[in-house]
C-alpha cells in the first residue's frame, strides 16, 4: 500500500468538509470490500483515505410515509437481516443476502455498491430494477435523483454522476403495495457463496385487481456495463393480464436484445443469452407464486 | 468392515496436530519473525519465452533499505533444480521459459520497500515464438523450449497382442477424452524464511511436502554439503502435489547467506498461483473393444499432453497413467502410447492423483460407453471385469493380496439403495429405451 | 503520512497501537500485535482465513484498514480459549476431525463462535450458510459442521 | 427444469513411486518413563501421517496412543522421508515406524521374557502391558518392563526404514512390479441440472474405499469427504484460464478460480472398506489420491445421465451444459 492520511469522521457535514478539501486526491471507504484491496495491490493510490464508518446518521433502514429510506452505510447483511425489507421488498432481501460472504455482507454497504457502479453488482441490479431514487450530498448542497439518472451521469470516476466531493447518503422508494406489486432477484453464479453474478436478474411486476400488468420493471445484472433494461419486454407485458404464458412471450425479445448487445463478445453471448431467459423464467414463477396467480412447476 | 482386534488402529483419536491448530498457536512459514529480519520478493517475467538482453538492478540496489539485488551471477553452486530432470534455473542464466519466470530476487527491511524495488528493475528481452500447444511444440520448425527437442518424456505400454485382438471383439466403442489444467489452489500461499545459524549452517524453514529434497537443492544450488543446510517443515497449509516443487527455498537462501541476515518470502495468492505447479491437460484417444458379454479384451489408448515449460513431476505423470489406463479391470491386452511435450505454458507437475485422474476419465468413459453399447448396466460391467485377487495388470504383474474392488462396489451400492434409492435405480437400469 | 493510534479491545484487554494508516487490520493483529492465528490466505476477501470477530461479527480482517478499528471490539482465535485449554467449538474441532491442514481453522472457529453466539441451535443449512465465507480445500466441510453441530450440542448441555 | 443424473466412477491406485525406490525411514526410542519419541522424515501437511506414525507405533510397541510424542520434517534430526505424495506416507513411512519399533522391541522382548519367564514368541503387547498369550495372568506392565531394562542398562532404540517391493519397469513395454500395493474405490454420485442455467446441484455421494486397515476411521473418512469435494470441482467448477498472448494465468486468485463453498459440495457418505493383505503397515493402504479419483468420472457421468449428453472432456462449465441440452432437444425435436 502507499502511503496515505487516514481520516474517520463522524458525521456526514466533518466528511464532506474532507472530501471538499482533498477533492481528487481522496478514496472513500464505505464497506472496504472493494477499495482496502484495491489499495493492498497499488492500484488505489489516494493520498487520503476517509472511511464512512464511524457515521451513525448513514447507517438506518427505515420506512417513512410509504416511502423506504435506506442510509448509505447500511450492510449487506443488514438489509437482508431487516424483516420489513424481507417481507416487502423481496428483491432486495433476495440480492443483499447473496452478496459475497456472511463475512463480506458485514462489511459492504448498499451505498458503496451503489456508488462504486461494478458490473456485477446485486444491490445495484435490485435498487436499479426498483428504479430508487439516490440522494447525493457536499458541501455544495444535496440533491435527489432516480439511480437511472446516477448512473447515466459521468461524474469524477467516470462510472457514475458523483462528483469528486460527493456522498451518496441514501436510497429511497416507495414501499410496494405487496397484493399488487410483486418483486424478485435471481442470482446465477458458478457457486452458492462468494460468487460473483453472472447474471442478476431482477423483476418487479404491479398487477390491478384483475391481474393485468400495470407495471413491469425488467433487469439483468452484469449482462452489459450497467444492468440491462428489457425494456420492450417490459412494454410486452403491460395491459396483459399476467400468467406464465405472457411472460414467457417476453423471452425471444430478450433473447435478441442480449444478442444485439453482445456482438463484441461473441465467446459469452451464447450463454449470457440462453442463462439469462433461464434466470427470468425463475423470476416468472416466483413473481406468480408471491402474486398468487399461478404455481410454475419447474 | 471385518478387523483384526487392533489396541489402537481403526479407532478414532485427536490427531497429534490439532490442538496447536485449534488454539491458533500452530506456526506456519509466514507466522515466523525472527531479530533483524528482511523481506525478499522476485523480479519476474512478464513474457513467456525471450532471451534476457540486459537487466538492471542498480536503481533497485540503490534503493534505501535495500538490501540486496541479487540475478543468476550470485549463485555460488548450480542453477538447476527439478524433482527427475534438473531443467529449471533458480534464476534466469540463458532464456525465459513462461510468463513468471524469476530473473532476480530482492530483499529489503520491509514489504513496502521490495514492491518498490521491483519497480526499479528493468529489463530488455529479445522474444522468441512461444509455444502455446502441444501440436505447435512438436512440429520441426518450433523453437525449442529446451534443448534441440520438444520431447519432454515418452512412454510406451504393450501388453499381450492389441493388434490381433480386435477380431476377437463382439464390441469396439472409441472416444477422445481430455482434461484440462487445474490448480491446487491450497489455503496457504507458499511461504518461507532462511537464516545461518550460529554454526553457519542454512537454515530452512518452509511450508513444503518435501524437505529432504529441499535439503539436497539448497545445498546443491549454494555449493555446499547436504549436511550444512537444515530445512524443516513449517505447518504447511494443505499441498495436493503443488508444495513438491521449489518454491521459495532457494531464493530465501540465496538472500540469506549474501546478507547474513534471515530472510523471509511470502508469496502473494497471485504469484503462488501464477508460478507453483498445475495439473497436467491430458488427451486420451481411447479404443476400447469386449466380447458381447461384457468382458474387456482390449485397450488401445495414445495419449498427449503438453506439460508447460518446466519438467517437474511430468516423468511421473507419464509413468503412471499408462499402468493405470485400464482401470481396476483385467485386460490381456492393452497399449498405451504417451507423449509430454514442452511448451511456454504454465509448469504442469504433481496434483493428487498424478494422472490416474486424468486415466480414470478415460477408462471409465469407455465403460460406460461400452455398457451402453452392450445394454448393460454401468454397475453389472464393472463387476465382470473388476480386479480381484489374481489378477494380471497390464505390466504382467499378478495381484496376490488386499484387492478390495468388488466389496467397494458391492458397498456403495448397498448404501446407494439406502441414501439415494432412486438415484441408483437410475444406475441399475439398461440403457435401453433411453431417457 | 501521519501515523496515527488505534485504540480498541483486542481479545477482551484494550489496546492502544501507534501504526501506519497504510495498514490493514490484518497487519496490525499479525505484525504489530503478533496475533498470528489470523492468516492471509487470499488477501480479498474470499478465502475467510483472516476472519476475525468484529463487534460481534465475523468480518474478513483483510478488507478492513487499521485505522477503522478504532474504538471496535476485536476478537482473534487467540482470545477464544479459556485458560489456556480449547473451549467447546475448539475442543469440537479437534473431536470431530474437523481439521486437517488448519490454516482455514482460525477462521473456521471465529466464524462458528459468531454463529453459536446469536444461535445457540442452528440446523445443518443455517451452519453450511454462516460458513459459506470460509474456504476449506481439504476437508470437503463435512466434519467442520459436524464440529459446530456437535459445540452447540454440547454448549447446550447435550453431550 | 430441472433433471436429475447419477453416476459411477471406479479406481485403483498403485501405492507409492512408479516402478522405482522410494524408502522412507524413522527412529524410536522408548523413555525411561514409557513414553515414547519417534521421529519420521514424512511431511505431514495436515492429512494425518504424523497421527498415522503415532497410532502405527503405538499398536506395534503395545503402549496407548496418547504415549507417542512424534517429530516430523526437519532433516537436522529425521531421517530420510521421501515426498508425502503418491500416497505413500501411511504404507512407506508407516512400514519404516513399525520396522523402527520391532528392533526397539528386541531388547524389551528379551527383558520381558527374563522377567515373566515366557518364551518371546509368547509374548504380547498390548495397551502398555506385556502378558503371556499362553496365560494372560502371567503380565508385568510396561513401566515395570522399563523399570527392568533400566536396571539391566538396556536402551529401547530402533531405527527402520522400508522401501516398497517394486521392480524397474522395462523401457520396451513397460512390464514389470511398478506398485507393490493397490488402492481401490467406487463413488456413486448424484446430481440436478438444471437445464434453463446449466446449473449443477451436486446431491449425494456414496463413495467406498478399500484402504486395508484404516489407521483412524475419521482420518480416512476425512481424506474421502474433502477428495470427493475436489473431484467435483475439477468438473464442474475449476479451470485455469491462459491468456493466449502472454501464456500467464489470468485467474491466479480464489476469487476467479472456483472452488466449492460450504454450500456446493455434495453430501458425502464415506464408506471404509477394508481388505486382507500383508504388505502394509497392518495392512494399511494409502487414500490420498484415491480419495479425490473416483468422484472425477463419476460426476461426469451423472451429468451425462441428467441430460442424455455424451461429454468425454472436462470441465463441463454451465454453458456447455446449455449448449448439449439446446443440441439434443433439436435433434430430438
Amino acid at each position: 500500500m502507499k502511503p496515505f492520511d487516514f481520516y474517520a469522521p463522524t458525521t456526514v457535514d466533518e466528511a464532506l468538509e474532507l472530501m471538499h478539501k482533498y477533492q481528487d486526491s481522496v478514496s472513500v471507504i464505505a464497506g472496504g470490500t472493494d477499495l482496502v484491496l484495491e489499495l493492498n495491490e497499488y492500484k488505489a493510490t489516494p493520498a487520503v483515505v476517509i472511511d464512512l464508518k464511524k457515521i451513525k446518521e448513514l447507517n438506518y433502514i427505515r420506512v417513512e410515509d410509504g416511502v423506504f429510506r435506506i442510509g448509505a452505510m447500511a450492510t449487506h447483511a443488514s438489509l437482508a437481516a431487516d424483516q420489513a425489507v424481507k417481507e416487502k421488498v423481496r428483491i432486495l432481501h433476495d440480492a443483499t443476502r447473496q452478496v459475497g460472504s456472511p463475512q463480506i455482507r458485514n462489511l459492504g454497504t448498499i451505498g458503496g455498491n451503489i456508488a462504486q457502479s461494478s458490473v456485477a453488482g446485486d444491490g445495484l441490479a435490485a435498487c436499479v430494477t426498483l428504479n430508487a431514487d439516490v440522494t447525493l450530498r457536499s458541501v455544495r448542497g444535496t440533491r435527489t435523483m432516480s439511480i437511472n439518472d446516477f448512473l447515466a451521469g459521468e461524474g469524477a470516476q467516470k462510472r457514475n454522476i458523483l462528483a469528486a466531493d460527493e456522498l451518496l447518503t441514501e436510497i429511497s422508494f416507495p414501499v410496494p403495495d405487496t397484493k399488487h406489486t410483486a418483486t424478485a432477484f435471481y442470482k446465477l453464479a458458478k457457486r452458492k457463496s462468494l460468487a460473483i453474478s453472472v447474471i442478476g436478474g431482477g423483476m418487479v411486476v404491479t398487477v390491478d385487481d384483475n391481474g393485468v400488468c400495470t407495471h413491469a420493471s425488467m433487469r439483468g445484472g452484469a449482462l452489459g456495463r450497467y444492468p440491462m433494461h428489457f425494456a420492450d419486454c417490459e412494454a410486452l407485458l403491460v395491459g396483459k393480464k399476467l400468467s406464465y404464458a405472457a411472460m414467457l412471450e417476453t423471452l425471444p425479445i430478450m433473447h435478441d436484445q442480449i444478442l444485439e448487445a453482445n456482438r463484441s463478445r461473441p465467446w459469452s453471448v451464447f450463454y449470457k443469452k440462453e442463462g439469462a431467459q433461464g434466470v427470468f423464467k425463475k423470476l416468472f414463477a416466483d413473481i406468480l407464486g408471491q402474486l398468487g396467480i399461478e404455481e410454475v412447476q419447474e | 468392515m471385518s478387523m483384526k482386534n487392533y489396541a489402537v488402529l481403526a479407532q478414532d483419536h485427536v490427531k497429534v496436530d490439532s490442538l496447536e491448530k485449534v488454539m491458533g498457536t500452530a506456526k506456519f512459514a509466514a507466522d515466523y519473525k525472527m531479530p533483524d529480519m528482511l523481506y525478499g520478493g522476485v523480479f519476474r517475467s512478464t513474457v513467456p519465452h525471450a532471451y534476457v538482453k540486459k537487466l538492471n538492478m542498480e536503481k533497485a540496489r540503490a534503493l534505501p533499505g535495500v538490501a540486496c539485488v541479487l540475478d543468476h551471477t550470485a549463485i555460488p553452486g548450480k542453477n538447476r533444480f527439478g524433482i527427475i530432470f534438473k531443467d529449471e534455473p533458480c534464476l534466469v542464466d540463458d532464456k525465459v521459459r513462461r510468463y513468471g519466470d524469476a530473473i532476480a530476487v530482492v530483499a529489503a527491511e520491509t514489504p513496502e520497500l521490495v514492491h518498490e524495488a521491483l519497480g526499479l528493475i528493468e529489463v530488455e528481452y529479445e522474444e522468441l515464438e512461444a509455444i502455446s500447444t502441444f501440436e505447435r511444440a512438436m512440429e520441426e520448425d518450433s523453437p525449442k523450449v529446451h534443448g534441440n527437442t520438444n520431447v519432454n518424456v515418452t512412454k510406451h505400454l504393450e501388453y499381450g497382442n492389441v493388434d490381433e485382438a480386435w477380431e476377437k471383439c463382439d464390441v469396439i466403442v472409441e472416444n477422445t477424452y481430455s482434461t484440462h489444467i487445474l490448480s491446487h489452489m491450497f489455503i496457504e500461499p507458499d511461504a518461507g524464511i532462511a537464516y545461518l545459524d550460529e554454526q553457519g549452517i542454512m537454515n530452512v524453514i518452509v511450508s513444503t511436502q518435501n524437505p529432504h529434497y529441499d535439503r539436497n537443492e539448497v545445498a546443491a544450488m549454494l555449493g555446499v554439503p547436504q549436511n550444512r543446510v537444515r530445512v524443516k517443515q513449517a505447518v504447511t497449509g494443505g499441498g495436493f502435489g503443488g508444495k513438491l516443487d521449489i518454491s521459495v527455498q532457494l531464493h530465501c537462501a540465496l538472500m540469506a547467506l549474501y546478507t547474513k541476515r534471515p530472510v523471509k518470502m511470502v508469496r502473494s495468492r497471485s504469484e503462488s498461483t501464477m508460478v507453483s505447479s498445475k495439473r497436467h491437460p491430458v488427451t486420451m484417444k481411447c479404443k476400447t473393444g469386449a466380447t458381447k458379454d461384457g468382458k474387456l479384451v482390449a485397450v488401445d489408448c495414445y495419449m498427449t499432453c503438453d506439460a508447460g515449460a518446466y519438467s517437474s513431476y511430468a516423468p511421473a505423470v507419464i509413468g503412471r497413467a499408462p499402468v493405470h489406463i485400464v482401470g481396476p479391470y483385467e485386460c490381456p491386452n492393452v497399449r498405451c502410447h504417451a507423449v509430454f511435450a514442452y511448451t511456454n505454458n504454465p509448469m504442469c507437475g504433481a496434483f493428487r492423483g498424478f494422472g490416474v485422474p486424468q486415466a480414470a476419465v478415460c477408462h471409465e468413459g469407455q465403460m460406460n460407453a461400452l455398457a451402453k453399447a452392450l445394454n448393460m448396466s454401468p454397475l453389472e460391467i464393472r463387476m465382470i471385469n473388476a480386479h480381484h485377487v489374481g489378477s494380471v495388470i497390464p505390466t504382467g504383474q499378478e495381484l496376490t493380496e488386499s484387492v478390495g474392488f468388488l466389496d467397494t462396489l458391492t458397498q456403495a451400492r448397498d448404501k446407494a439403495a439406502e441414501v439415494m434409492p432412486e438415484a441408483l435405480d437410475r444406475l441399475m437400469k439398461t440403457e435401453e429405451g433411453g431417457l | 503520512m501521519n501515523k496515527i493510534t488505534v485504540h480498541c479491545t483486542v481479545n477482551h484487554k484494550p489496546v492502544a497501537v501507534e501504526i501506519d494508516p497504510n495498514k490493514r487490520l490484518l497487519d496490525m493483529l499479525r505484525e504489530d500485535l503478533n496475533l498470528t492465528s489470523v492468516k492471509e490466505g487470499c488477501s480479498e476477501g474470499e478465502c475467510g482465513a483472516c476472519t476475525v470477530i468484529f463487534n460481534g461479527e465475523p468480518v474478513t480482517s483483510c478488507c478492513v484498514l487499521a485505522g477503522q478499528a478504532e474504538g471496535a471490539d476485536i476478537i482473534t482465535l487467540e482470545g477464544v480459549s479459556v485458560d489456556g485449554k480449547p473451549d467447546v467449538v475448539q475442543q469440537a474441532f479437534m473431536d470431530a476431525g474437523a481439521v486437517q491442514c488448519g490454516f482455514c481453522t482460525p477462521g473456521m472457529i471465529l466464524t462458528a463462535e459468531a454463529l453459536l453466539a446469536k444461535n445457540p441451535a442452528p440446523t445443518e443449512e443455517e451452519v453450511k450458510q454462516a460458513m459459506s465465507g470460509n474456504l476449506c480445500r481439504c476437508t470437503g466441510y463435512a466434519k467442520i459442521v459436524e464440529a459446530v453441530l456437535l459445540a452447540a450440542e454440547r454448549a447446550r448441555g447435550g453431550v | 427444469m430441472k433433471r436429475r443424473g447419477t453416476g459411477v466412477g471406479c479406481m485403483f491406485y498403485g501405492v507409492g513411486n512408479t516402478g522405482l525406490p522410494n524408502p522412507a525411514a524413522a527412529f524410536v526410542q522408548v523413555l525411561p518413563d514409557t513414553s515414547v519419541h519417534v521421529t519420521v522424515g514424512a511431511a505431514d501437511i495436515g492429512q494425518g501421517s504424523s497421527t498415522m506414525a503415532a497410532s502405527v507405533a503405538a499398536e506395534t510397541l503395545g503402549l496407548n496412543y496418547e504415549d507417542i510424542h512424534v517429530v516430523w520434517a526437519d532433516t537436522m534430526y529425521a531421517p530420510e522421508g521421501g515426498a508425502t505424495s503418491a500416497s505413500r506416507q501411511t504404507f512407506i513411512t508407516g512400514n519404516a515406524v513399525k520396522n523402527a519399533c520391532q528392533t526397539a522391541m528386541g531388547e524389551l522382548k528379551r527383558t520381558a521374557s527374563e522377567e515373566l519367564n515366557v518364551p518371546e514368541e509368547d509374548l504380547v503387547f498390548r495397551k502398555r502391558e506385556i502378558y503371556s498369550n499362553k496365560d494372560a495372568s502371567v503380565r508385568m506392565t510396561y513401566p515395570e518392563l522399563m523399570a527392568a531394562m533400566g536396571k539391566k542398562g538396556r536402551l529401547a532404540v530402533g531405527a527402520g526404514y522400508y522401501n516398497p517391493k517394486t521392480t524397474y519397469l522395462s523401457p520396451v513395454d513397460m512390464s514389470g512390479v511398478p506398485y507393490e500395493l493397490y488402492s481401490y474405490a467406487t463413488c456413486i454420485l448424484e446430481v440436478e441440472v438444471d437445464t434453463d442455467t446449466g446449473e449443477v446441484s451436486l446431491l449425494k455421494a456414496v463413495s467406498a474405499h478399500d484402504v486395508g486397515t484404516p489407521i483412524g476411521i475419521k482420518l480416512v473418512e476425512g481424506q474421502i469427504e474433502g477428495g470427493t469435494a475436489m473431484g467435483t470441482g475439477f468438473v464442474i467448477s475449476e479451470k485455469i484460464d491462459v491468456d493466449p498472448k502472454t501464456l500467464a494465468i489470468k485467474n491466479p486468485t480464489l476469487s476467479k478460480y472456483i472452488i466449492e463453498t460450504s454450500m456446493d459440495v455434495p453430501v458425502v457418505y464415506p464408506i471404509v472398506v477394508s481388505s486382507e493383505g500383508e504388505a502394509g503397515p497392518f495392512g494399511a493402504k494409502g487414500v490420498g489420491e484415491p480419495a479425490l479419483i473416483p468422484s472425477i468420472p463419476a460426476t461426469i457421468a451423472a451429468i451425462n445421465d441428467a441430460i442424455g449428453s455424451s461429454f468425454t472432456s472436462t470441465p463441463i462449465f454451465p454453458a456447455d451444459i446449455v449448449k448439449a441440452w439446446k443440441e439434443q432437444q433439436k435433434t430430438q425435436g
